[in-house]
Parts: structure tokens; C-alpha cells; sequence
């Protein structure tokens, strides 16, 4: 934790600035007389899975925020593909960890609504919702609201309007916290198979070390208040193998417990 | 309306109860059933406690239940009661259509605008837990006693209610489907008109259900502050003429009609504005 | 028991000689209470209910109606109001014709002035609208949204005062009819015979008194402390104001001859129905307090 | 609202407000409108005066017996209500009824039942002030977390244990809430009921210098009216505010 | 699930009956329309761990309730020690998944509640509580409001307060569901100790199947509602091993993987 140069980001370096879609420069963030964060130094790669993860309060979703666009960094500088950001912009799409569905709305409404705010045509519209609601799962229930789902099913409808927007960055905060345990078993290996087929970089934030290591490429671990990098991990699972496989994998085990060791000492 | 349907369910269905149990048993059943039930009874409870009272007499100034209900119907006929309400209804209708219009459009702009805020929420805060009771004769002396100082005696109690609940309505918007809004790139008029005022209209709504409450009052004072009209006018003329039992017709009609307009307003507002309580 | 008086006004200027005359009947033994109502029909209401002992008013219409058997025993004023409209408008009663006048209340004095001048003068308005309080109206005629309406004296005196030359006052003819009158119970006023008489002696008394010397009304406030808050715009206002009111004030407290004129009187404004002279003097007056005080005191 | 990065407390756009009043007053557009410097040393003559001292004695008086009254059947009238579905429905239709219906016409009808003078201004202010707080107290003993009560049962709590140390104390800040409302309604309340029927206390002084155009005094009074209003809810929201930290965020 | 008599349940019943100190028997719940339970027959054995596990509105709490005698069954009975039991008793305390805790009472309030309801005096009463604060490792938090404690801690306040009164069974309902994961997976290595100082007999809700396999001596699966007994399963697992070695235990793993391609039927 006071190793501000983490142990296997050196091995990482070189590679990530070959293809990093997102960049993340010296990036403090202070809430008045709180220091949320200092100095964060990131790149994360196109294609690939990032997990941040850290004790309560670290500063995760204001990281994500941060590179969203939705919280203005103190100071520090964000790039997404080379160019400075300082907003939101189309390229990166936010999942909400209390779902953010309209409750005045249908699911097809919803998930089209990052298509209409950019002005597309409603019959386009209906069709691209209706595609990635069909690839959430959740054909048929078009015409519900978001009350007659389940915390499952409307998590879903919020990751079907980030894809429906075609962004090339996933941005997720603890999209799994409020859906219950078996189903969030359940979504993330469903959430393994659409990382799969789309083939976009995703940022991910979660209290879950399984979670963390079980779809992750990579794995940032933040330190307590003020949050700093203090270790980057990569997993390295053949992520082919059948999840029972893969949850009783050594490597799998091992990335866990190396985890768990540096964290406990934050838990209460 | 419904209140007034209620008697035949009850009728109805205490008739139809099955052979084997007790009536007892039958009404205790549908009591559990129909919430109307309960108000069927508590309605006879007072109108019985009131005719026994009117016939004690407590005092040669109150009518019974029957003479009242008599005079009702009586000014329901003869063609007052109607007349009366045409009148007491324009400045209510005009008052809080105005203060409907001002009063969300100002209690948006607060909940929108930290300057707007900063200057006219305190004058509202003050306004809303003021007597304006007080006021209303003020009124008068600029605007003399016609249908504008009566409207705007309705404007005086409706807006600040109005005006702070639109002002919370905003303020209490759901930040994260702001931001969701704002991570798609919405526009500042996007996201006022497609998540903020949505989102804000239930509690925009009751804040509006609450202005005409005031306004009901609004109304009330001043035509027994302002000018006898309407009902105000059916209550004081009858009054002067010791006719008391028009005068309480007069006094409980008023009551129930804005209790039966807020009612209405309740569902339509849990009808057609909240598709989450919509089906339950 | 006290006397409970349900006055259906505030206490002004304009009620100081009769406040002297309650605080006389105190210095002879009347525990009187007086109440202050919002309106006269409220006093009226508290007298039926038998909330008040004695209420403060014009009632004739209420007595007519109501079961409860109340008589008045005494006038206190007469009508004294003063018709007047906007001269940029009217000039006299004949312009009124089609127009809209304001008043009192319904069935009150003033509809009744009014009503009777336009049948007089042979004229029908397009309405008549009620504004209860002259200072009420009068400001309304200052602030021009009424443009033809009925003041009382001191609303006559702002008027003049105001805005010179801009009011015109109509002439009125001779007008002799009960503004205010004390009433009552027929079963307190048997029951309370004596009290009753020694506020009638105490009434009639000062109101001679201040015919006599309008000035005696400031003295009486000095000497009885009353309206203690009294602003001395107010208190500037009692000299002229007595001065204007003593020639008219009843000191022999109406008795059957007013009762007749108030019956000729309110039949033509509709707040009685029936004919004047069908109309019983005992339905609506018991005289037996006024004229044992009148016997003592004898009459003026 | 900030400026130049300080941060500005919102009351105090009151004090802007008074400065345009003072202007629009200095520039004698309508009588309606003394200067305000003019109104607040009317108040200080007003404070000295016998009437404003009797008649706040008055007002102060049907207020205070007129809210205890609304407080002492109102909270257990309330939690009766939260408690007993019978008298839930036997009384649920008034009180939501009353809660909002227009008070001010039943005002005239009061003095038949209550008489004159201050009881019925009592009467007024109780039942202005009562309905809400029955329906608050109300609400404060229904949202009761089940989970509380169960865990009294499961520790061996008699029912009236159970009542008095856990329904009681958990409705407490919603009792609270409804009874800051119930004090500013309480304050309309005696105001209509002084000017509505009969004309005593803060009522007859309103009366008094409306009619003889004494504005000064006129807004002096309504100012001093206002700033009760205000300081009694702030008052009550102080120690709402204690009773929140005690009970917690919830 | 179709199968009543549980695969593992006959090499069990044997002992189970000889030192049974909760026994339920042909228990069936409806509410209303709704059937909850359907025949339920458990013996739950003196210092144990047992879990009731199952998909979402199978009737868990349901269960665990009619056990503390909180919610009256539509049929059966409960013997608590051989004595059927109606209603709630000193030998059996609740731990709630909302804590609830009386947010007006300090902590050593909170925890001392069931014995101020016992009329314990005050000084005996402080005296127990403190010990069991201590024990549940919240020393120092004494004096504070629940509103000042994180959830872990809100919770090991309930737990405290459970303890105190020395009730002989532990019924704890998703206890650590409010809990935020990494303060999750610590609270379970304490409670493995608590379980093995205070030699008490918990019955354990919980949604989580690696929770349940880590904690438990015996688990039993409840099948969709309405709910009933589909299988019970007991891993087995070497407790006195380092939380680590537990974790990747082969039993363990495997028994983890065995439940969950059990539930995972259920799940959206
Ligand atoms: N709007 C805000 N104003 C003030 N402080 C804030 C604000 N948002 C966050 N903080 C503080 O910044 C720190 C980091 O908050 P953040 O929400 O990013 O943490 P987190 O890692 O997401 O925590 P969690 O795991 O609980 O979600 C916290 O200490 C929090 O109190
Ligand atoms: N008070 C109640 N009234 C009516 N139905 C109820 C009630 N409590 C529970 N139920 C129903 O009984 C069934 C079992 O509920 P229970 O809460 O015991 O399930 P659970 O297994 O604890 O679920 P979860 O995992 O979501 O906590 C559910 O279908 C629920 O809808
Ligand atoms: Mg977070
Ligand atoms: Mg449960």
C-alpha cells in the first residue's frame, strides 16, 4: 500500500501504452476537505476487462465518474483514444449501480434512451433496443416497466442501453450489488460471454474479490482514503474453461487469496 | 361521487350474504373487503350524533341533520346552490391555474438555479408558514373587492405551497438518472424536460393537490374577509336571516365538494401519472 | 350572572359614547361583558344561540325569521349614511340608472337607503353589490373600483378630506330609520328587569350628554380610559365626529314611533316581508325596560 | 447560493428583500407600503403599547391551550389510529377529510358549539393544528420497522413493553414532525379564528389598523406574527434535529 | 427437488434424533393464497451449524420465523428440547438482516435490550453486555448510536445482543447481506470462532452458497415454493484448517460447485 510503483504493473507498462483506449494522468480528486484521491496513473487497454477494487470509501465511483465525465477531477487529465476529455462524450457509456431506469418508462424506452437524446429516428431506434435486449436476455418484456422486473432483470435493461449506444468503453459501478448472490452467479458468467461477443473495454467496479477475479484481465486494487494505485494484478485465466473449471483453477485460487491477504487488513 | 354509490354496494352485498352465517359474520366480512364499508359507518355515526344533537337542541342555532340536509336539497333545487358555486369557483379556478403556471415554473427555476434559490426561497419558506389570513383584508385596498382581489387572496395561500413542493420536486430528482442523462451526452433542455420534470411530476402533482387545499381555503376567507359571494355569500346571507340550517348546508357542501375534488385529483394522479403504483 | 353584549364590531372612535355608557352600568352594579365579533349577523347568531345575553345591531329580518323569540328594547343610531359616487362618472341619481351601486350587506340599512332613493327617484341599478365596512368602501371609491357606493360620516370626512371635489354626495330625503338597536331574549329581559333598566338609564343618559356637548366625548375618554392605544390620528377624529353624530343620536330610544318608521323602512328594502302596516310593534319590540326608564327620566 | 467563492446563507435574501422594501417604501408608490425603517420603529412603539401586550396575552393564551389540546388527543388519537385498524377506520375518513378541507368556512359555525370569545378561538387552533398531527403520529407508529417489534417479542417484551419502548420512542420523530407542522397551522389557525368570529387579541389589532389605515403598525404586527411563525418551527426543528441525531438517520 | 427424502439425509437421521434440540415437524405455512412451506421435517442438532439455503421466496425466513416462534405455522409443530413450543422463548434469539437495532439506544443499550426485558439489574446487566461487546471485538463502541457504526458493526451488535441472553439457539436470518463483501468475508472467519467459543446451536439464512459451505456443519437446500426439504447436504470441512486452506479445500469446492448446479435452475 505505500508502494505507490505497484509490484506487477512494471511488467504491464509496456504494452499498455501501445494500445490504451483510456488513459488516466495523475488524476486527484478532492471533496472539499476530503481527499478522495491522489495521483492515479492508469491506462486500460481496448478489448480487455478492468476491475477496480478496494476497501469502502477508497474512491472507486469517483474514479469512474471521473473518466465518465460526471465528476470534474481536481487536477489530472483524462484521455480517452489520445484526446483529452473533460465531459461525457459518446465513445464511453455508464452502467448505474441502482439500475438509473426511468420508472415512467418501458424497458424499449429505456434502453433506447441514449438513441433518443442523440436525435436517431424512433423506428432505428426500436430496432437497436430491441437487438441488445434480445442479447440482455430479456426479449418479450419490451413493454414492461422497470417496477415489474426483478433487481436481475433491470440490470440488465441498464447494460442493454450502454451497449445500444454503441460506446466503445463500458463503464459498470457495482453493477451486481443490489441482484442476489445466485443470480449474480448467473450474470456474471452471462457477462463473460457478452464481454466475449462485443468485444468492448470494459471498466468495472466491485467489493467482490471472486467476482473481481473470476471476469477479470486485469485488476487495479486501490488503497484506503486517499485512494492511491497500490497493486495491479492480472489473473491470467484461460477464460475458455467452463466456470466450474475456472472456480477451482489454482491460478484462480491463488490471485484470490493474494487479494483477500491485502485486503483484510482494511476490513473492519 | 363515490360516496355517494357506496350505500347501494353495501345493500347489495349485505343481502347477497350466504344463508349459514350470522349477519354479523357478513358484515364483518365485508368490512375486511370494502375500505367504503368503514366510511358508510362512520358517516352514520356523526349524521346520527348530529341529528340527536339538533334535536336536543343544543341551541336554536343549530339546525339538525335532516333540516340541513333538507336546505341543501332545497338550494340544490331552487337553483342557489349552483349559481354560488359558478361564482366561488372563478377565482379558485383562475387562482390556482395562475399559481399553478407561476408556482411550477418558479419552483422549478429554484430547484434548477442556486441564485433563484437563494433569493426566493426564503420569501416562500416565510410566506407558506405565515398566517396570510392576516393579509387579505390588504388586499382590498389595492384591489378593491372585485374578482382580482379575490383571486388573488387564492394566489396568496395556493403559491407558496405550490411553489416550495415544485421546488423540492426538483431538488429530490433521482442524481443518478441525471447522470445518466448527462453520461448520454443529454443536453441541459434534454435533461430538464426528458428526466427532471418527469421524474419531479408526482411530487409536482401532490404539491399542486396541496395548492388547491389552500386554495379552497384561499377562497373561503375571502369571501367571508373580502365580499360575500357564492358560498361565502350563501353562509352570511343566511346567517343575517338566522336560516341557520341553509347556512350549515352551505358550510358542509363547500366542505365536501373540495374534499370530493381532492379526492378525484388523488386518482387521477395515481391513474394516469404513476405507471409504478399503476397495477396493484 | 353578567351581562354577556355581543357587539358585532370593533371598538373605535365611533362606539366611545356607548363604551362610556357600558362603564356607567358597571359603576352601578351591571357586571357587563362585552364580546367584539367580526359582524353584526355573528352577534345576532350568538344572541340566538344563546351564546351573548344582548346583542348589538339592526335585526329585523332575522326577527322575522327566527324561532327564537328576541326583541329589540332599545335604538341606539340612526341610519346616517351618505350616498356618493365618483363625479367623473355620475353627477347625480338619475346617471345611476343601469349602473352598479355598492352597500353594506344584503337586507341591510344601507340597501335599504338605496333601494328606497332609486325608487324615489324612479331609476333601477344593474346591481347591487355587497361590501361589508364603509371605511371598507371608501377606500374602494378612492382607489376608483367602486364608482357609486354608501359611506358613513367619517368616511364622508376622508372623502372630503382626500380627495376634494372629486365625490360627489347625493342628496338624501328625510331617512328615519334604526341603524343599531340592542336586543335581546324576551326571557332575559323579564328575567333581568333591573339590569336592563340601568343600562337603558346609562345609555340614554350619555347619549343626552354628548347631544348636549359633543366636546364631552374626549372627556368621557379621558375620564373612563378607554381605546387607551387610541393613535392620535384617531383621537383627532372625535370632536368632528360627535360634532356630526350628536344632532342625530335617539335620546328617547326609539320606542313604538321608530319601530313604525324601521317597519315603512324595511319592508321597502325587502329585509321585512309583508305590509308596513300589518306589521305587530310587540312582535318585534319590548318596550317594558325603555319606558319605565322613561318614566324616570323623562323624555327629551 | 456563492459569491466570489463564499458561501452565502440562504436567509439571507431576506435582508435583500427588506432593502428593496425600504427603496419602493422611500419612493411612496402606495400607502399600502411604509418604508421598512418606518414599520420596524412602529414595532417598537407597537411592543410598548398595552393593547399589543394584552392582546398577545390573549393570542398567546387560545394558542397555547388551543395546541396542547391538539397535541394530547392528536398523538394518541394517532397512534390509536397506527395501532387499531378499527379505529383506523372508523376515524380515517375525518382526519383526511379535515386535513385539508377549507377549515376557514366551518370557522362561523364553531361559536355556536364553542361560544364566544377565546373558545372558540381555541377550538379554531385545535383543529387546525389537529389533523396532521394525528395523521403524523399516525404514520411515525405504522413505519415502525416489523423487524423492531419482532425482535421485542423474540426478547420476551410484554405488549406494553413493546408499546412504550419500542413503538413509542421509534415513532417519536415523525410525532415531532407532525407536531412543528401542527404549531405553524396552529398560528393561521388563531389568526382566522381571532378575525373570523370574534375580533379579540391579534385579530382586533389587525382590524384596528387596517381600518384606519395605520399600515406602519399594520406590518409591524404582521412581521412580529411571521417571525413567531418561524422561530416556533425552527424552534421545534432544533430539537427535531437532536431527536434525528439520536434516532439516527433514517 | 422432486425428491422428498433427501439423498444424504439417511446416513444422518440416526444421530440426528439422539441430541435433536430443534425439531420441526410436518410444518406447512400458507399465507393467504400463497403456500409457503409444504411438510417440512428437520432435526436441527445441539451445537451445530445448519444453513437453510434456497432460491429467492422459497420460505427461508418463513422457516427460521416459525422456529422462533415469530410467525405462527398453518400446521405442524416445533419442539424446542422435546417441548412444543407456540410463541417466542428465552432459549432461542433472533438475528435480524435489517440488525434491527433501537436507533435511540446506545450500543451497550442495544446489546443489554434482552435483558432489560428480563428486568436483569442494570449494573449485571452492563456487566454481561460488556463482555459480549468485547467478544464480538466492538470494545470502545460502547457509548455510540447505531447510526455512528458501519453495517458489519450494526451487526455484530445484533449478534452481541443474541449472545447475551444465553439463549441455547442462534437463529440468524441473512445476517450478513447488508454487509458490504470484503467485511463479509471477515465476518465469517469471526463467526467460525464465535461458533467454536460459544459452543451454541445456529441455524444460519443465507443466499450465498460459498457462505453456506464455508460456515456450515450441515445445509439444507429448500426447493422453489412451495418451499420444502430437497436435499441436505454436510460438507465436511476440516474447520480447525487456516481460512485459506478451507478455501481451497477440494470438499469444499466441490460442494460448492454441487449446490450451485442445484440452484442454478432457479435463477432469472
Ligand atoms: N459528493 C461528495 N461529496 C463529498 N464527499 C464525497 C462525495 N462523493 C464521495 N465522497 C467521499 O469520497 C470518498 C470516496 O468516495 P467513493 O464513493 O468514490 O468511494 P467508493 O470506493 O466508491 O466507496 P464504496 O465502495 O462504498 O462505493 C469517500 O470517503 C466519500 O465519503
Ligand atoms: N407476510 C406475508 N404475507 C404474504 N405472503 C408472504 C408473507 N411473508 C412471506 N410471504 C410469501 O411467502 C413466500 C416465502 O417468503 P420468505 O420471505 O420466507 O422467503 P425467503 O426464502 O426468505 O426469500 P428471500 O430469499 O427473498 O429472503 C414468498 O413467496 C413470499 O411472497
Ligand atoms: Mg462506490
Ligand atoms: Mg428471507
Amino acid at each position: 500500500m505505500a508502494n505507490p510503483m505497484p509490484a506487477r504493473a512494471a511488467d504491464q507498462s509496456g504494452t499498455a501504452t501501445s494500445d490504451a483506449i483510456v488513459e488516466v494522468r495523475d488524476i486527484c480528486k478532492r471533496y472539499g476537505d476530503i481527499e478522495a484521491l491522489r495521483g492515479i496513473n492508469l491506462e486500460f487497454e481496448r478489448g480487455k476487462l478492468t476491475t477496480l477494487l478496494g476497501p469502502s470509501g477508497c474512491g472507486k465511483t469517483t474514479l469512474l465518474k471521473i473518466i465518465a465525465g460526471l465528476v470534474p477531477a481536481t487536477s489530472g487529465q483524462i484521455r480517452i483514444n489520445g484526446k483529452v476529455v473533460t465531459g461525457p462524450g459518446p465513445e464511453r457509456a455508464f452502467v448505474f449501480q441502482d439500475f438509473a431506469l426511468m420508472p415512467w418508462a418501458t424497458v424499449l424506452r429505456n434502453v433506447g434512451f441514449g438513441l433518443e437524446l442523440k436525435g436517431v429516428p424512433q423506428a432505428e431506434r426500436h430496432r437497436i433496443a430491441k437487438h441488445y435486449i434480445g442479447e440482455v436476455g430479456l426479449s418479450g418484456f419490451e413493454e414492461k416497466y422497470p417496477h415489474e422486473l426483478s433487481g436481475g432483470m433491470r440490470q440488465r435493461v441498464g447494460i442493454a442501453r450502454a451497449f445500444s449506444v454503441n460506446a466503445d468503453v463500458l463503464l459498470l459501478d457495482e453493477p451486481f450489488s443490489a441482484v442476489d448472490e445466485q443470480n449474480r452467479r448467473k450474470f456474471q458468467e452471462d457477462l463473460l460471454q457478452l464481454v466475449e461477443k462485443e468485444r468492448k473495454t470494459f471498466l468495472f467496479v466491485t467489493h467482490s474479490i471472486e467476482e473481481a477475479v473470476y471476469v477479470s484481465d486485469r485488476i487495479v486494487l486501490l488503497s484506503p482514503r486517499p485512494g492511491r494505485v497500490s497493486q495491479i494484478i492480472e489473473p491470467n485465466i484461460d477464460r475458455s474453461a467452463a466456470p466450474d473449471v475456472i472456480r477451482r483453477d489454482k491460478g484462480y485460487l491463488d490471485v484470490v487469496e493474494e487479494i483477500w491477504q491485502g485486503l483484510r487488513q482494511y476490513a473492519e | 361521487m363515490h360516496m355517494a354509490a357506496t350505500p347501494h354496494k353495501v345493500s347489495a352485498t349485505g343481502g347477497a350474504g350466504s344463508g349459514s352465517s350470522t349477519i354479523v359474520e357478513t358484515l364483518a366480512e365485508f368490512a375486511r373487503r370494502r375500505k367504503s364499508f368503514w366510511v358508510v359507518v362512520s358517516l352514520a355515526t356523526l349524521f346520527t350524533a348530529w341529528e340527536i344533537a339538533g334535536r336536543v337542541p343544543i341551541s336554536f342555532a343549530f339546525p339538525t341533520f335532516l333540516e340541513t340536509l333538507a336546505a341543501l336539497i332545497e338550494m340544490a333545487l331552487d337553483g342557489t346552490l349552483l349559481p354560488a358555486y359558478a361564482i366561488t369557483f372563478q377565482p379558485l379556478v383562475i387562482g390556482v391555474a395562475v399559481s399553478a403556471v407561476l408556482g411550477i415554473g418558479l419552483g422549478i427555476a429554484m430547484g434548477l438555479s442556486d441564485k433563484a434559490e437563494w433569493l426566493l426561497a426564503p420569501v416562500f419558506i416565510v410566506l407558506q408558514a405565515a398566517p396570510m389570513a392576516a393579509l387579505v383584508p390588504l388586499v382590498t385596498f389595492v384591489y378593491g373587492i372585485g374578482l382580482v382581489a379575490k383571486t388573488l387572496a387564492v394566489i396568496m395561500l395556493a403559491l407558496p405551497v405550490i411553489v416550495l413542493n415544485s421546488y423540492k420536486a426538483v431538488r429530490h430528482v433521482n442524481p443518478s438518472l441525471v447522470d445518466m442523462c448527462r453520461s448520454f451526452q443529454g443536453t441541459r433542455l434534454q435533461q430538464i424536460s426528458k428526466i427532471i420534470i418527469p421524474d419531479a411530476t408526482p411530487v409536482l402533482f401532490a404539491g399542486l393537490r396541496l395548492g388547491i387545499a389552500a386554495g379552497f381555503i384561499g377562497v373561503m376567507l375571502a369571501e367571508l374577509l373580502i365580499t360575500p359571494t357564492g358560498i361565502g355569500d350563501l353562509i352570511t346571507y343566511h346567517r343575517s336571516i338566522a336560516n341557520y340550517a341553509h347556512m350549515y348546508a352551505a358550510v358542509a357542501s363547500i366542505i365536501a365538494v373540495s374534499t370530493i375534488t381532492l379526492a378525484a385529483l388523488q386518482y387521477i394522479e395515481v391513474r394516469f401519472l404513476r405507471p409504478e403504483k399503476r397495477r396493484k | 350572572d353578567p351581562m354577556r353584549i355581543a357587539f358585532g364590531d370593533i371598538a373605535t372612535v365611533e362606539s366611545l359614547h356607548l363604551l362610556a355608557a357600558l362603564e356607567r352600568a358597571k359603576e352601578k352594579g351591571v357586571d357587563v361583558q362585552v364580546t367584539f365579533l367580526k359582524s353584526e349577523d355573528i352577534a345576532a347568531q350568538a344572541v340566538v344561540s344563546g351564546q351573548a345575553d344582548i346583542g348589538i345591531g339592526g335585526p329585523y329580518a332575522l326577527l322575522q325569521k327566527v324561532k327564537a323569540p328576541i326583541r329589540i328594547f332599545l335604538q341606539l343610531s340612526k341610519l346616517q349614511f351618505y350616498p356618493v359616487v365618483n363625479t367623473e362618472f355620475y353627477k347625480e341619481w338619475k346617471d345611476l340608472n343601469g349602473q352598479e351601486v355598492a352597500v353594506h350587506s344584503r337586507g341591510s340599512g344601507t340597501e335599504a337607503i338605496m333601494q328606497l332613493m332609486a325608487d324615489k327617484n324612479g331609476i333601477a341599478y344593474s346591481n347591487i353589490s355587497y361590501v361589508p365596512g364603509a371605511e371598507v368602501r371608501t377606500g374602494a371609491l378612492l382607489q376608483g373600483n367602486v364608482k357609486a357606493t354608501i359611506v358613513d360620516s367619517s368616511g364622508k370626512r376622508i372623502l372630503e378630506k382626500e380627495a376634494p371635489g372629486k365625490f360627489a354626495f347625493l342628496p338624501l330625503g328625510e331617512v328615519a330609520a334604526t341603524d343599531e338597536a340592542l336586543f335581546a331574549n324576551t326571557d332575559y329581559l323579564s328575567k333581568n328587569q333591573k339590569d336592563v333598566e340601568i343600562l337603558v338609564e346609562s345609555i340614554l343618559t350619555t347619549w343626552r350628554e354628548v347631544a348636549a356637548d359633543p366636546t364631552s366625548a374626549v372627556a368621557l375618554r379621558e375620564k373612563y380610559k378607554l381605546l387607551p392605544d387610541a393613535t392620535p390620528d384617531m383621537v383627532a377624529d372625535i370632536d368632528p365626529y360627535f360634532a356630526e353624530a350628536a344632532p342625530a343620536l335617539p335620546l328617547n330610544g326609539g320606542g313604538e314611533d321608530a319601530a313604525k318608521d324601521d317597519f315603512d323602512f324595511y319592508t321597502i328594502s325587502g329585509a321585512l316581508e309583508g305590509n308596513a302596516a300589518d306589521l305587530k310593534v310587540e312582535d318585534f319590540w319590548d318596550l317594558t325596560a325603555l319606558n319605565a326608564v322613561l318614566a324616570k327620566i323623562g323624555t327629551k | 447560493m456563492k459569491l466570489f467563492g463564499i458561501k452565502i446563507p440562504m436567509m439571507t435574501s431576506l435582508l435583500f428583500w427588506a432593502l428593496v422594501w425600504e427603496v419602493v417604501g422611500r419612493m411612496d408608490v402606495i400607502f399600502l407600503i411604509p418604508p421598512m425603517s418606518a414599520i420596524v420603529s412602529a414595532g417598537f412603539d407597537l411592543v410598548a403599547t398595552n393593547s399589543w401586550q394584552n392582546a398577545s396575552l390573549v393570542t398567546l393564551r387560545s394558542f397555547v391551550v388551543g395546541m396542547a389540546l391538539a397535541i394530547g388527543v392528536g398523538v394518541p388519537l394517532g397512534i390509536a389510529m397506527g395501532r387499531f385498524k378499527i379505529v383506523d377506520n372508523i376515524f380515517g375518513l375525518w382526519v383526511n377529510m379535515f386535513v385539508s378541507a377549507p377549515l376557514s368556512a366551518l370557522v362561523p359555525v364553531l361559536m355556536i358549539l364553542f361560544g364566544l370569545g377565546e373558545t372558540t378561538v381555541v377550538v379554531t387552533v385545535f383543529l387546525f393544528a389537529v389533523w396532521i398531527i394525528v395523521l403524523d403520529a399516525r404514520a411515525g407508529v405504522m413505519q415502525v420497522p416489523p423487524s423492531l417489534i419482532e425482535m421485542g417479542r423474540c426478547y420476551g417484551a410484554s405488549r406494553l413493553t413493546i408499546f412504550t419502548k419500542i413503538i413509542l420512542l421509534s415513532a417519536l420523530p415523525e410525532i415531532l414532525a407532525g407536531i412543528r407542522i401542527g404549531l405553524i397551522r396552529g398560528v393561521k389557525g388563531v389568526v382566522i379564528g381571532q378575525i373570523l368570529v370574534s375580533i379579540i387579541g391579534y385579530g382586533e389589532l389587525f382590524e384596528l389598523y387596517s381600518r384606519s389605515f395605520d399600515m406602519e403598525r399594520f406590518w409591524a404586527l404582521t412581521i412580529i406574527l411571521f417571525a413567531a411563525a418561524m422561530l416556533l418551527s425552527a424552534g421545534v426543528e432544533l430539537f427535531e434535529k437532536r431527536i434525528e441525531y439520536y434516532a439516527g438517520a433514517r
